[in-house]
C-alpha cells in the first residue's frame, strides 16, 4: 500500500490511498473548517466550508471528499477561501433564528465556534427571521428547527450507524426541513429507537436533550469513533 | 374504477419493478394518477411494500412539486410562468383567478413548452392560449357552463 | 427485422409514399396539438379525403415541429413543399384539393427566408415523418446509422467518428461529446448505462420536447449507437413530468422499435442488445443536472453529488454512465450516416454542427429554428424569424434560461457559439431564446430568474440554498425602492460566492442573469435605487416603502 | 501628551442594558478610563442633547422609529460608532419578535394589535427590529451578550491608544 505524498500549505505530508485531504491535513495539525463532515459518517460535501484550492484544478474541491493524489499541492487557507467561508457562515446565521444568548448550546456550538475562528463579528445579509417549529414531542429529546443548518449529520448517523433511518430531509430549497418518520411528530415515530446518537452528532442546539438550560448542552461525539471502530475492527478503544 | 381496482393496478406496478426501493418515484407517479393525490395512508402503503423507511418516502414525495400531498380542489388552474409567459403578462392572469374565481386552486407552474402561444393557462386540463385577462375570464366562464 | 429486411422495408415504404398523389402532414407536437387543436384539423382532413373519394391517393398524418409555433396549428403539403399556418378545420377541403389560393398570406415556402435561412439536421424529418409510425422513420433513412455501426464499425471507430465530427454537448455545457463517450468506453465494467437527459427544465425552452414528440426514433437510434460505442446494454430516457405527450410518444416509439427488432435482445438480429426504459421526472429543475438526474432515477431526492467522481467513471448505481442531451443524441445518426467530415463542415472551428433554438417573446415568428453554429443572432431573429413586430423595439435576447444572461442590442451581431457568448457574459444554454422588448424591466426579469432558482434549489448546499434567497431578497428591495448602491456590491459578493463554491451548476449559474443585466443595464438598477423609478415602466414599485 | 480627553458617549436603545452593566463591571479600571475619556452622553450621565463626540458605544437594536431617527442623528455626530453587544449587531433577543407579524405580537401580549401605536405617547414600533448596520455605517463590532468587561476594555483601550483592533470576538 504505497502512501501518497503531497504538499498542504507548504508542508510535505503523506496519506494512505483514498484518504481525504481533510483527514491528512487534520492528522498533521491543519484543521480545515467543516460543518457537515464528521469522522465515521459518509461525506456529502454539502456545507462547502471545507473547500480547498488544488493546483491544476480550476474549481475548488471539497477536501472531505477529495482523495489525496501523489504530488498534489493544496492550499487550505487562502484569503479567497476565508472570504467565502465567512460569507457562508453569515448566510447560515441569517437563514434561520440563531440567537446564541438563549440557546442551550451557547458556548458549545460548532457554528458559534466557527464564526469566532473566522472572525465573523456581524452579518452583512438581512436576517430572514423565518417561523420555524420546535418539536418537543419526544420524551427525552427536542428538535428546534430554528437552530438547524441542514448539515444532515443526524440523517446519516441514524441511517448508517443506528440503522433506523428515522430522519430524512423533506421539502426543498430554503423550505427544506429535517423530518421524522412520516413527517410527523418525533414522539409518535415508529422508526426511532431513542438512541440519541443524532443529538450527540448535531453541531448546533437544534437537537438537544430535554432538561438542559441555556448554555448547559454538552455533546460528546467520541462515541461515534468508538462504535464505528467496534463494528468494523472489533476493537473497543476507550 | 373501484378502490380494489386501483389497489390491484398499483400492486402490479410495484411488482413489475420487483418492489425495489429504486422504483419509488415511478410508483408514486402511478399512485397519484390512480388515487388523485398521495394521502398519508397511500405513502405508508408504498413505504411498506417497497421496504423503505417512511422518512425517505415522504422526503421524496415532498421534494418534487408534481406530487400532490393534499386532495385537489374541484377546479384546477395552472398558470404557466415560463419566461415568455411571464413577460407576456402571466402575473396578471394569476390575479384574475384571485379576483374572479377564488374557489379555483391556482398553481403557478413551470414552463410547459408552448412558448409560441404565450401567455398560457391550463384550466381543468384544457390549455387556453394567447390570453389576455378579459379573454381568460370569458374562457373560464365558458368552461364553467354545465 | 434484420439488415436486409430493414433495407427492404425502407424501399417498400418509399415506393408506397411516392405512389400517393399528396401527403398532408399536420404538426402533432406540443403547441399545435395540446393548445391549438391540430387533432381536430386532422379529423376534418380525413373527412374531406373521404368526401372527395381520395382515400389511398391523399394521406394525412402527424409530423414533427414545422417551426412556426407562434402561428399554430401548422400543416405541410408534401408535394407542394409548402407549410401553411393558422390552419382551421374549414381549410380541410382546400388542403386535400391542393388549392393554394386559400392560404394567401398564410403560406411559408421552403424557399422563403424562414426555411431557406435554416440548416435543419436535427429537425430534418419534421414535415416528412409521422412520429407514431416507425415505417415513416425507416423510409426517411431511419436506423441506417445503427445498421452501419453494427455491421461495419467497431465501437472504437464509432467513438473516433463522433470525436472527429466536433459535436459538443447540446444541453448547455458544450462538453465535447466524443471525449465523453471515450471516457465511458474506456471503463472496465460489466454494467454501463446510457441516459438521455430530456429534463429540459429551462423556462422558454421547448426544443428537446419537440424533438422527442416529433421524431422519437431518431433519439432512440442515437442512444443505441452510443450504447454500442461505449458498451452499455441498458438505457434510460428521463423525461419531464410536465410533457406527458413526449412520454407517450417515446413509449410508443420504444414499443415499435422493440417489435421491429431495432431494440431489445438481438438488435437487427446481431448479438448486440440494448433496452431503453422511460423514467418520468416529477417536477424538479435541478434534475437536469446529471448527478441529480441519476439520484432521481435511483428513486431518491434529486440532490446533486460532488464531482469527481464524474458519471462516466461512477454514475447510475455506481456504474459508468453516459449522459447526453436529447439534441446531442439527435445528431448522432446523421453524423454516422453522412460522415463526420460532413458534420464538421457546418458551424465554426470551435463549435461544429447546428443548434436548434426555441424562439419566443416579442418576435414575429416564435417557434423552432435550426441554424449552423456561429450564425449571428441578428440573422436568426431578423432574417429568419421576421424581427420584432411593429410598435415594439428590440431590447435584449435572453438565452439559456435562468443559467445564462442577456444579449443587449449592441451585441446583436454576436456569433451564436459557445465561446463568443461566454465572452459577453452569456451562454448558449439549452437553446431557449426569448426576445424582450423595451416594455420589460431587466431588474424585474433578473428577479424572476432568481425566484425561479430560489424555488428550484435543492437545498443541499448553503451557497445556493441561502444565496438565492438573499439575492432575490435584495433584488426585491431594489425594485420596491428600498435598495441602495451597497446592495449592488452585496449582489456581486453573493454572486462570487455562489459561482465559486456551489455544489452544482444551478447554484453556480443562478447569479448569471443578475450579473449580466447589471453589466448591460446598470442604469435600470440605479433608477430603481435613486429615483424609485422603473425605466421600462413595467414594474411600478407597488409597495414603495422608503425607510421613514 | 496633550490632555485633550477623547469624547466618549454610550447609548441604550432596543436592549436590556446588560451591556452597560458589563461596562460598569470594569470596576477600578473605570477610573483609569475616566482619566483619558470625557463621558459626554450616556444613560449614566446627565446630558439631554447628543453632542459631537469621538467614540460612541451603542447598545441595543433599532426597535422603533425613534431609535431609527436617533441612530442617524448619532451617526452624524460621532467619528467612531461601535455596535455594542449582540442586540446592536444581530437584533438578538429583541428581534425574536420578527418571525411573527407585529400585529400578532401586540395582540398576543396586549390584546390589541395596535396597542400603544396610535396615541402618540410611545414611539411607533418598526415592523422588524433591525441591527444598527442595516440603517447606518458601523465602524466596529463588539459581539457578546454581554461582551465581557475585558473585551470592552480591549476594544476601547486599543481605540484610545490608536492601536489596531483585533482580539477574538464571539456571539452569545
Amino acid at each position: 500500500m504505497r502512501v501518497r505524498t503531497l504538499e498542504i500549505d507548504g508542508q510535505m505530508m503523506t496519506g494512505a490511498p483514498g484518504e481525504s485531504i481533510f483527514n491528512v491535513a487534520w492528522n498533521n495539525g491543519i484543521h480545515i473548517p467543516r460543518m457537515c463532515h464528521l469522522g465515521g459518517l459518509t461525506d456529502v460535501g454539502a456545507c462547502r466550508l471545507c473547500l480547498v484550492e488544488v493546483e491544476g484544478q480550476s474549481r475548488l474541491l471539497p477536501s472531505c471528499m477529495t482523495p489525496v493524489r501523489e504530488g498534489m499541492v493544496v492550499r487550505t487557507n487562502t484569503p479567497a477561501l476565508q472570504k467565502h467561508r465567512k460569507l457562508i457562515v453569515e448566510l447560515l446565521l441569517a437563514e434561520r433564528n440563531h440567537v446564541c444568548a438563549v440557546c442551550v448550546a451557547n458556548g458549545a456550538c460548532e457554528l458559534q465556534d466557527l464564526a469566532t475562528s473566522l472572525g465573523v463579528d456581524h452579518v452583512r445579509v438581512r436576517y430572514r427571521h423565518p417561523q420555524c417549529e420546535v418539536d418537543l414531542s419526544h420524551p427525552r429529546f427536542g428538535l428546534d428547527h430554528n437552530r438547524c443548518i441542514l448539515c444532515s449529520r443526524c440523517v446519516r448517523v441514524c441511517d448508517e450507524v443506528e440503522g433506523a433511518h428515522n430522519w430524512d430531509i423533506g421539502h426543498r430549497g430554503t423550505n427544506a426541513r429535517v423530518i421524522s418518520d412520516f413527517g410527523t411528530a418525533w414522539g409518535d415515530s415508529e422508526s426511532c429507537t431513542s438512541c440519541g446518537k443524532c443529538v450527540q452528532v448535531c453541531p448546533t442546539g437544534a437537537l438537544f436533550s430535554k432538561g438542559a438550560s441555556v448554555g448547559e448542552m454538552r455533546k460528546d461525539r467520541s462515541f461515534l469513533k468508538y462504535i464505528v471502530t467496534a463494528r468494523e475492527k472489533h476493537q473497543w478503544i476507550r | 374504477m373501484t378502490d380494489t381496482d386501483r389497489a390491484q393496478r398499483l400492486e402490479r406496478v410495484m411488482a413489475r419493478h420487483g418492489y425495489s426501493g429504486d422504483s419509488l418515484i415511478e410508483v408514486l407517479h402511478s399512485a397519484q394518477s390512480l388515487y388523485g393525490y398521495l394521502s398519508p395512508k397511500l405513502l405508508a402503503l408504498v413505504a411498506t411494500k417497497l421496504k423503505l423507511p417512511p422518512s425517505r418516502v415522504v422526503g421524496v414525495a415532498t421534494f418534487y412539486h408534481l406530487f400532490a400531498l393534499a386532495p385537489k380542489a374541484p377546479h384546477q388552474a395552472m398558470v404557466c410562468m415560463g419566461t415568455a409567459c411571464h413577460t407576456a403578462g402571466a402575473p396578471e392572469l394569476a390575479r384574475v383567478f384571485h379576483d374572479y374565481f377564488p374557489d379555483w386552486q391556482v398553481k403557478v407552474g413551470r414552463c410547459v413548452g408552448c412558448c409560441g402561444l404565450a401567455p398560457m393557462v391550463i384550466c381543468d386540463g384544457k390549455p387556453q392560449i394567447r390570453l389576455t385577462p378579459e379573454k381568460l375570464i370569458r374562457q373560464v366562464e365558458d368552461l364553467l357552463q354545465p | 427485422m434484420n439488415i436486409e429486411e430493414l433495407i427492404e422495408t425502407e424501399q417498400q415504404e418509399r415506393e408506397r409514399q411516392a405512389g400517393l398523389r399528396n401527403r398532408i402532414l399536420c404538426c402533432s407536437v406540443a403547441g399545435c396539438t395540446a393548445a391549438a387543436g391540430s387533432a381536430a384539423i386532422r379529423g376534418s382532413i380525413e373527412a374531406a379525403i373521404q368526401e372527395q373519394g381520395l382515400p389511398g391517393e391523399v394521406e394525412v398524418c402527424g409530423t414533427g415541429c414545422l417551426g412556426l409555433c407562434g402561428h399554430a396549428p401548422c400543416v405541410r403539403s408534401a408535394n407542394l413543399n409548402e407549410t401553411y399556418h393558422d390552419v382551421t378545420a374549414a381549410d380541410a377541403p382546400y388542403l386535400v384539393r391542393g388549392d393554394r389560393s386559400r392560404f394567401e398570406g398564410r403560406t411559408v415556402r421552403d424557399t422563403d427566408a424562414f426555411y431557406a435561412g435554416q440548416c435543419r439536421v436535427v429537425l430534418e424529418n419534421a414535415g416528412r415523418v409521422d412520429p407514431e409510425r416507425v415505417l415513416d422513420y425507416i423510409a426517411a433513412g431511419g436506423y441506417k446509422g445503427l445498421l452501419k455501426v453494427i455491421s461495419e464499425m467497431t465501437p472504437f471507430e464509432v467513438v473516433e467518428e463522433i470525436k472527429k465530427s466536433g459535436l459538443r454537448g447540446r444541453g448547455g455545457a458544450g462538453y465535447p461529446t466524443g471525449l465523453k463517450w471515450e471516457l465511458v468506453a474506456r471503463q472496465e465494467s460489466p454494467v454501463k448505462y446510457v441516459i438521455c437527459n430530456a429534463d429540459e427544465g429551462d423556462p422558454g425552452a421547448f426544443m428537446d420536447r419537440s424533438v422527442l414528440e416529433g421524431d422519437p426514433h431518431r433519439v432512440l437510434e442515437g442512444m443505441a449507437i452510443a450504447a454500442f460505442a461505449v458498451g452499455a446494454t441498458q438505457g434510460y430516457i428521463y423525461v419531464r413530468g410536465e410533457s406527458p405527450l413526449a412520454v407517450e410518444r417515446v413509449r410508443t416509439a420504444i414499443r415499435q422499435a422493440e417489435r421491429e427488432g431495432l431494440l431489445g435482445n438481438r438488435v437487427l438480429d446481431h448479438n448486440f442488445q440494448f433496452r431503453i426504459d422511460v423514467r418520468i421526472g416529477a417536477g424538479a429543475y435541478v434534475c437536469g443536472e446529471e448527478t441529480a438526474l441519476i439520484a432521481s432515477i435511483e428513486g431518491q431526492r434529486g440532490t446533486p453529488r460532488p464531482r469527481p467522481p464524474y458519471p462516466p467513471e461512477k454514475g447510475l448505481w455506481g456504474a459508468p454512465t453516459l449522459i447526453n442531451n436529447v439534441e446531442t443524441f439527435a445528431n448522432i445518426a446523421p453524423i454516422i450516416r453522412k460522415g463526420s467530415a460532413w458534420y464538421a463542415s457546418m458551424g465554426t472551428a470551435a463549435s461544429r454542427g447546428t443548434k436548434v433554438y426555441a424562439l419566443a417573446g416579442r418576435i414575429a415568428k416564435p417557434g423552432l429554428v435550426e441554424v449552423p453554429m456561429g450564425t449571428p443572432l441578428r440573422t436568426i431573429l431578423f432574417d429568419i424569424a421576421g424581427g420584432v413586430p411593429a410598435g415594439y423595439a428590440f431590447k435584449a435576447a435572453q438565452t439559456g434560461g435562468p443559467a445564462a444572461g442577456c444579449i443587449p442590442a449592441q451585441h446583436l451581431d454576436v456569433p451564436m457559439e459557445y465561446e463568443s457568448l461566454q465572452a459577453i457574459g452569456s451562454m448558449i444554454g439549452s437553446g431557449g431564446l426569448i426576445v424582450v422588448d423595451n416594455s420589460v424591466c431587466m431588474v424585474d426579469l433578473a428577479r424572476f430568474f432568481m425566484e425561479f432558482c430560489m424555488d428550484e434549489s435543492c437545498g443541499k448546499c448553503i451557497p445556493c440554498r441561502a444565496g438565492t434567497v438573499q439575492m432575490h431578497d435584495t433584488l426585491d428591495r431594489i425594485i420596491k425602492g428600498r435598495g441602495s448602491e451597497a446592495d449592488l456590491d452585496l449582489l456581486a459578493e453573493l454572486a462570487g460566492l455562489m459561482r465559486a463554491t456551489s455544489l452544482c451548476g444551478l447554484g453556480m449559474a443562478a447569479p448569471n442573469p443578475v450579473m449580466s443585466t447589471l453589466r448591460h443595464f446598470k442604469d435600470e438598477y440605479l433608477a430603481h435605487i435613486h429615483e424609485h423609478r422603473c425605466l421600462a415602466g413595467s414594474c411600478t414599485p407597488r409597495e414603495e416603502v422608503a425607510l421613514v | 501628551m496633550d490632555t485633550v480627553k477623547t469624547r466618549l458617549a454610550t447609548v441604550w436603545m432596543g436592549g436590556c442594558s446588560g451591556c452597560h452593566m458589563s461596562f460598569l463591571d470594569l470596576d477600578e479600571t473605570l477610573l483609569e478610563l475616566a482619566a483619558k475619556v470625557e463621558l459626554c452622553y450616556s444613560p449614566i450621565a446627565d446630558a439631554k442633547e447628543f453632542p459631537e463626540v469621538d467614540v460612541t458605544l451603542v447598545e441595543g437594536c433599532l426597535a422603533n422609529r425613534e431609535h431609527l431617527a436617533e441612530i442617524r442623528h448619532i451617526r452624524a455626530r460621532t467619528k467612531i460608532l461601535i455596535a455594542f453587544g449582540d442586540c446592536a449587531i444581530t437584533g438578538n433577543i429583541t428581534a425574536i419578535r420578527n418571525s411573527v407579524p407585529l400585529g400578532v405580537v401586540l395582540s398576543t401580549a396586549y390584546g390589541d394589535p395596535r396597542f400603544g401605536q396610535t396615541q402618540g405617547v410611545l414611539p411607533v414600533l418598526l415592523d422588524e427590529a433591525m441591527p444598527l448596520h442595516e440603517a447606518v455605517k458601523v465602524d466596529y463590532y463588539l459581539p457578546g451578550c454581554p461582551p465581557s468587561a475585558e473585551k470592552i476594555l480591549d476594544l476601547v483601550g486599543s481605540l484610545l491608544a490608536g492601536e489596531p483592533v483585533n482580539g477574538s470576538k464571539r456571539f452569545g
